[in-house]
């Protein structure tokens, strides 16, 4: 299973801080982010956000990243410490 | 040394273990607090989120670049989460070196950094009710200015 | 706030001072120390000797022209005189704005000018005699870049 | 009378702090840095050295500023605080 983690707005929004999904074969970050907004409008809206972040592993990567099963996947709005 | 923490913590501690190495010619402190962002609007303080284990990654991660571009002897990064009322400490950078501008640059790198890497959020609290801070277009210049002045 | 004094000084009592506003989001300190600048030769401290009343005067129109350049807060400029040893607190800047940016350039202004312009003089005490420092081209560079840097 | 200081390595090679000097007409800090450069072979070496500063009232300044009785003049080597 994958991990996917959310974070500030996107947790507040999607009422959740986390789900599991099952991988499927050449996985991606952005299969990922597809899949989820198709679950309603709300998810849509904030997966299709040019502003969304994601990291996989704790490391900030692009659309274009595998994804395989045991991964910690978080998506999050730009950063706003200091 | 880097700490996330809820706790607030002491300039006046953290400057004794800042300050006791002789050859250490500089020591530039940061701190940052709450203050009233959207003047007005009544900001009674500030809830921070980040994200356990990646926030310490990526300071560390910085911390380790600091020290690749400059002579540093110690680095402490101290950032708090949680809610913080008006007037707070939120974080804390201090850098010694032996050379007065090594600190004043690596310290300015750190936050600069620290404002666009490290996941940590910000939600106003205020009379009007919670409200997420957006990311400012000046943070993300802050330290996109750093690859060019690095490359000088 | 400016001082010129024998005695030490106390960073935590500085920073108490600094720290009361709650329109400042940031603070940036600067301390200076005594090091040993030329390794091998023994330093065991500094005599700083001044120009009363000059210095002050210098100093003053220093945080005069870095409060026309940035808004700040408060400004504290401290350096000592008289006899130091090898680790001593020789000079303390702090400075609180609403920005970061500002803080830490007129802080990093502060200590570039306070070098090459406030009337001191540094005599290294070593194992084999005293010895006036030489000024560093360095620090008229960086004092230099700075009328570059204010006119972008 | 003009009161002329000295400071750091000048003070110390000079083995004085001060000196009174009677003013000339239109006279500049350097009729006086002439003048003091005349006394000896040590005043001459370090009236003459190029990195030497001159202050008048407190205020640096250049080797044309004129110098009336009453001002302080001081001269002393580059400066190395902080």
């Amino acid at each position: 299973m994958i991990n996917v983690l959310f974070f500030a707005r996107l947790r507040e929004q999607l009422s959740t801080d986390s789900i599991e999904i099952s991988p499927i074969e050449n996985m991606t970050t952005d299969h990922i982010r597809q899949q989820l907004a198709e679950k309603n409008e709300t998810w849509a809206k904030l997966m299709q956000a040019d502003s969304l972040l994601v990291a996989v592993n704790q490391q900030i990567t692009d659309w274009s990243h595998s994804v395989v099963s045991g991964d910690e996947v978080a998506f999050f709005p730009p950063v706003t410490g200091g | 040394m880097i700490f996330v923490q809820h706790n607030d913590f002491s300039v006046a501690d953290e400057y004794q273990k800042l300050c006791t190495d002789n050859q250490d010619g500089a020591i530039v402190t940061f701190i940052g607090k709450v203050r009233d962002f959207n003047e007005g609007l009544g900001v009674h303080g500030l809830s921070l989120e980040h994200y356990p284990g990646m926030t310490e990654k990526v300071l560390s991660n910085l911390e380790a670049q600091a020290r690749e571009h400059w002579p540093l002897n110690k680095v402490t990064i101290i950032h708090r989460v949680g809610d913080l009322t008006l007037g707070e400490q939120i974080v804390f950078i201090g850098v010694t070196s032996p050379h007065r501008k090594a600190a004043f640059a690596a310290c300015e790198f750190l936050i600069d950094f620290l404002k666009t890497k490290a996941p940590f959020w910000k939600k106003e609290l205020t009379t009007q009710g919670a409200k997420w801070l957006d990311a400012k277009a000046s943070d993300d210049e802050s330290s996109e200015q750093w690859s060019e002045k690095l490359t000088k």
